[in-house]
């Protein structure tokens, strides 16, 4: 395993700011030993690795936080090549496969649900450090033979690249998050249009309703003096405006002229035939009173016959 | 620092130290002000200012505030829960433009729902439901009474007790109408139809 | 008469004839801005002005509408579907006093999940999988549907036919992005692996 073409290359890829990094907090682990002390954990190739089950060891309590703080195989695998600062593209295989192995084994034997995902990196790693140890084929057509990390190479590269932009996404201004969009009240019925309603609308309205009543021939619509209605709602309105209790004469006004009484007085006898007003009168030219029979507030009263 | 206990923010927060100039002050109540949703009373903004504004001092800040905007196109309006701003009326007409809806229009179950109270009042929802030969939903009955066209005027001394609907003074208004005589007459509608059945 | 107040706005609106001067039309404009639901693009600005202004003019009166706003609370920005206006980011701590509830905050699975489909549109479930290296949970991507960034704008056309996921023009204007092209650039690290590829 000597030099390989990828060795005249290096991406270097500054860790973002530690505040979102997923184990700096839980993980004193290597601070205090491994790279302080200038040995990184998998720093050359054949680095002796007893250490590292040392290196790894993860506060119990802390475990199931781990598992939540990395966000699958790809990230775990991140973290221990950043941690161990080597160059991605120049993986040494057989300690972070170690490595990689005895987080999960940690992880599994605290018995936490461990998502199949980490198994099959675990075994992914496995034949690509198998693969490397073994002969490489020749090379057709002249072509360099393919590294066996290419593809591992290559899905952490991806990878990090979109960890990165998730993080500059996020530290872009975000709406209701960082700022308000302005959206100053409109008093809507000042602008909104209502329907328009002509006397001919109502007209064929009516007509239609008509046309209608002929075909189911019992509702027949029968003609009705207007103006008789129109009273019976005015005299409602009065009765309601005076607590629903009214003196007869209190409920003409003469100044309108005979046919308007006429007419209000007509109104007064079909409601009272309705029956929704009673008119009571406590003996022959006593004052007669009106009042409305859904204001029974006062029980007891029966209602007119 | 018994102020700090006060506030949801640090101490450390810069927009607080030192305090607030009442110019900056008036800045932060015209921002909260207009993105706000809806009206803030003034209790609302003094919590804006982690309460070290009093009632007197938001109100001279209000006032200016809507001195200020009163060239401008929105107004700042106190209203029964607070303040807000408000677009001025003669900008609608250009927001208009942005969403122009068609001009709306009534369904036929709302105009002959209308015609036959506007008839034949006072009726109840039956008795329009009779005449029309098919139930009347509450939304449509709903509609009138919004329009401010249509109200109950009593209840009808019947098992449900049900509402009375008449027209209103408003309708009469909108419609150009002096009194319920001058819709077009029953009658002659009646005799046209009659004539139509004549052949 | 109060006929007029029931029909909606005549072709012949008195607001336009005379023509807009400059500054009314800029007051026109602001008010709309102000008040509009969405940002607003240039052709919505004509349609405010019945197609009067046409679009350079347009440019300068927002030009000038944002250097008024400039010293102001507010700012007015251009983003993927037009412009609006904003609330300054030094008014924030202000404006959460009034609504304590926490804005979102996104997962590093949900924003992973983000930058890929961001970046790598249209992309299927699937894709994502494969570059992050898990299952995504179905729950991450229904949370930034729900937030109207990322919907489905086709199937691939492979077994199962997966939905292909893209963002949509609100997470540019959430973002206030004007297009994709503003996305922050990627880490170049791909073209060191191309050189590789090339030895």
């Amino acid at each position: 395993m000597s030099a390989t073409p990828w060795d005249c290359i290096t991406v270097d890829v500054p860790w973002p700011a530690a505040m979102s990094d997923p184990v700096a907090s839980i993980a004193p682990l290597e601070e205090g030993s491994a790279e302080t002390v200038g040995s990184p954990l998998a720093r050359i190739y054949g680095e002796p690795l007893a250490r590292l089950p040392h290196d790894l060891y993860i506060p119990p309590d802390a475990m199931a936080v781990m598992l939540d703080a990395f966000e699958g195989p790809l990230d775990l695998l991140l973290y221990l090549i950043r941690k161990a600062n080597v160059n991605v593209l120049d993986i040494p295989m057989a300690p972070l496969t170690d490595q990689y192995l005895v987080y999960v084994e940690a992880m599994r034997a605290r018995n936490l649900e461990l998502a199949a995902d980490y198994l099959v990196m675990a075994a992914m790693l496995i034949e690509i450090k198998s693969r490397m140890l073994l002969p490489r084929p020749k090379a057709v057509e002249g072509d360099e033979a393919e590294d066996p990390r290419a593809e591992l190479v290559r899905r952490l590269v991806e990878y990090e690249q979109m960890k990165l932009a998730a993080r500059k996404i996020n530290a872009l201004p975000q709406a209701e998050r960082d700022f308000d969009w302005i959206e100053v009240w409109v008093e809507k019925n000042l602008m909104r249009p209502q329907p328009a309603v002509c006397v001919d609308d109502l007209r064929n309205a009516w007509t239609a309703i008509l046309k209608q009543a002929r075909l189911h021939t019992h509702h027949l619509v029968q003609r009705e003096e207007l103006s008789v209605r129109e009273y019976m709602a005015t005299i409602l309105r009065q009765l309601r405006g005076a607590g629903g209790f009214v003196e007869f004469g209190e409920l003409f006004d003469p100044t309108l002229g005979v046919p308007v009484l006429v007419v209000h007085f007509l109104a007064l006898l079909e409601l009272a035939r309705e029956q929704l007003l009673e008119m009571t009168q406590a003996e022959a030219f006593a004052p007669i009173y009106l009042r409305l029979t859904d204001e029974r507030s006062d029980a007891g009263t029966a209602p007119a016959e | 620092m018994n102020e700090a206990t006060l506030e949801p923010h640090p101490p450390s927060d810069p927009a607080f130290e030192p305090a607030l100039s009442p110019a900056d002050a008036k800045r932060v109540l015209e921002a909260v002000l207009l993105s706000a949703r809806q009206a803030l009373s003034l209790s609302d903004l003094r919590k804006v200012f982690a309460d070290r504004i009093d009632n007197d001092v938001l109100r001279v800040l209000l006032d200016e505030l809507r001195a200020e905007w009163r060239v401008r196109p929105l107004e700042l309006v106190q209203v029964a829960s607070g303040w807000r701003f408000r677009t001025r009326a003669e900008f609608l007409p250009y927001l208009e433009r942005l969403n122009p809806d068609k001009p709306p229009r009534y369904s036929r179950a709302v105009l002959e729902t209308l015609a036959i109270i506007a008839y034949r009042q006072p009726v109840t929802r039956g008795d329009i439901e009779d005449i029309r030969g098919v139930t009347v939903a509450t939304q449509v009955i709903r509609v009138l009474e919004e329009r401010g066209w249509v109200d109950a005027v009593g209840h009808r001394d019947t098992p449900g007790r049900p509402a009375l609907l008449a027209t209103t003074r408003k309708f009469l208004d909108d419609l150009g109408l002096r009194g319920l005589a001058e819709l077009p007459p029953l009658e002659q509608l009646n005799s046209t139809l009659d004539l139509t059945d004549a052949h």
